[in-house]
């Protein structure tokens, strides 16, 4: 499962993505990648915020991650 | 929806034709917001802003947003566009208007739209100072 | 006041450059409003619209205006500019604008600046319709 | 004394301006000019309201008029 990452999420990791392998350590749900992500990296705990995009759209906590979708982090946003 | 709405990520935004495209019959006025690069925050010298933006999901929300504002008020045209890259104090980075029967919706809504787009278009902003450089709004 | 005030009695409005204009250093963003012809008054088509005014005081109300915009709040440019004789439909009969640190600030000036122009400048809109023409707010 | 008109006050009048001769008929005090206005030309009596400028600056019912004094009467306002 690959996770697109931008801003201060991409300076976080050091990359343009991040890529979960598949099986056990996959997260099934937008809180356990959230949770997954802030236990690799610590630093996304001092985020003011932290949401997840799925196919392009805001998703909730609770939504399961399924094959094929496209899953991007998105960091507290600062347009304008 | 039969409201025109126009929507963009662009390198430059170029503000000088807004008003023509906003333009329309049935439309008394029209409310245009542009944002531009400020010399300073916080009274620390600003060299240049960087914008980055998920650009699939940024025009998605860019136009719902715009659509929002059109069931809102009673609008003739939106638009709302962004630039991205690198940016100098005083260039454009954003713009959003709509034009209206009555100017109470254009103004109204031109608010709405820059508000909403601030809090929730996937657009990252990097403030570069001459010494250090930051992500507005990263954190607490 | 150090303020930078703009004002204007016009053959006919040019609004591409108003953001050029308004464009300072030390704003973060500008919000301009056009007022433009509108097809239908009530209903009735209207032909066009006609613009006298009192030249030497419509300039001196706008500076007035322009100037109390300044002090109640933090703008770093203001403009407003009027257009007078005939105009057709869509096209743009007065521009009023504002640029400053924060967008709060522009936006209320600007509404300001349109409010309080209709509401003091001596000018006279004359709606053409195809049988009759009428003096705008003239009468009860 | 010489008074500036404009719009519909034009049109009421049928000329850009109207003369009131020196002496006894000229009008003292702004609302003097107004009420003397209204009984020539009592179609001023219908308008929403009525105005009068002072050297290009609004003026009170109560200003003394003076010679030499730029004078106009503004009739609703209607721009924008």
């Amino acid at each position: 499962m690959e996770v697109l990452l931008f801003g201060i999420a991409r300076d976080i990791v050091g990359e343009g993505s991040f890529r979960f392998d598949a099986g056990e350590s996959a997260p099934g749900s937008v809180s356990d990648l959230k949770e997954k992500l802030k236990n690799i990296f610590p630093e996304f705990r001092k985020l003011s915020s932290l949401a997840v995009a799925v196919n392009s759209t805001y998703a909730e906590d609770g939504y399961r991650l399924k094959d094929g979708d496209e899953i991007a982090i998105i960091p507290p946003v600062s347009g304008g | 929806m039969k409201k025109e709405t126009n929507v963009g990520i662009l390198d430059a935004i170029d503000a000088s034709q807004v008003f023509a495209e906003l333009s329309h019959p049935l439309s008394g006025g029209s409310c245009v917001f542009v944002g531009t690069v400020r010399e300073f925050t916080d009274s620390e010298e600003v060299v240049s802003l960087e914008f980055e933006t998920y650009k699939a999901m940024a025009l998605k929300e860019m136009k719902k947003i715009a659509n929002e504002a059109a069931e809102k008020w009673k609008l003739n045209k939106v638009i709302i566009r962004h630039a991205v890259g690198i940016k100098q104090v005083e260039e454009p980075v954003v713009i959003v208007g709509a034009s209206s029967a009555h100017r109470d919706a254009c103004f109204t809504a031109c608010r709405y739209l820059i508000d909403t787009l601030k809090e929730r278009v996937p657009i990252w902003k990097k403030e570069v100072f001459k010494n250090k450089s930051v992500w507005v709004s990263a954190h607490p």
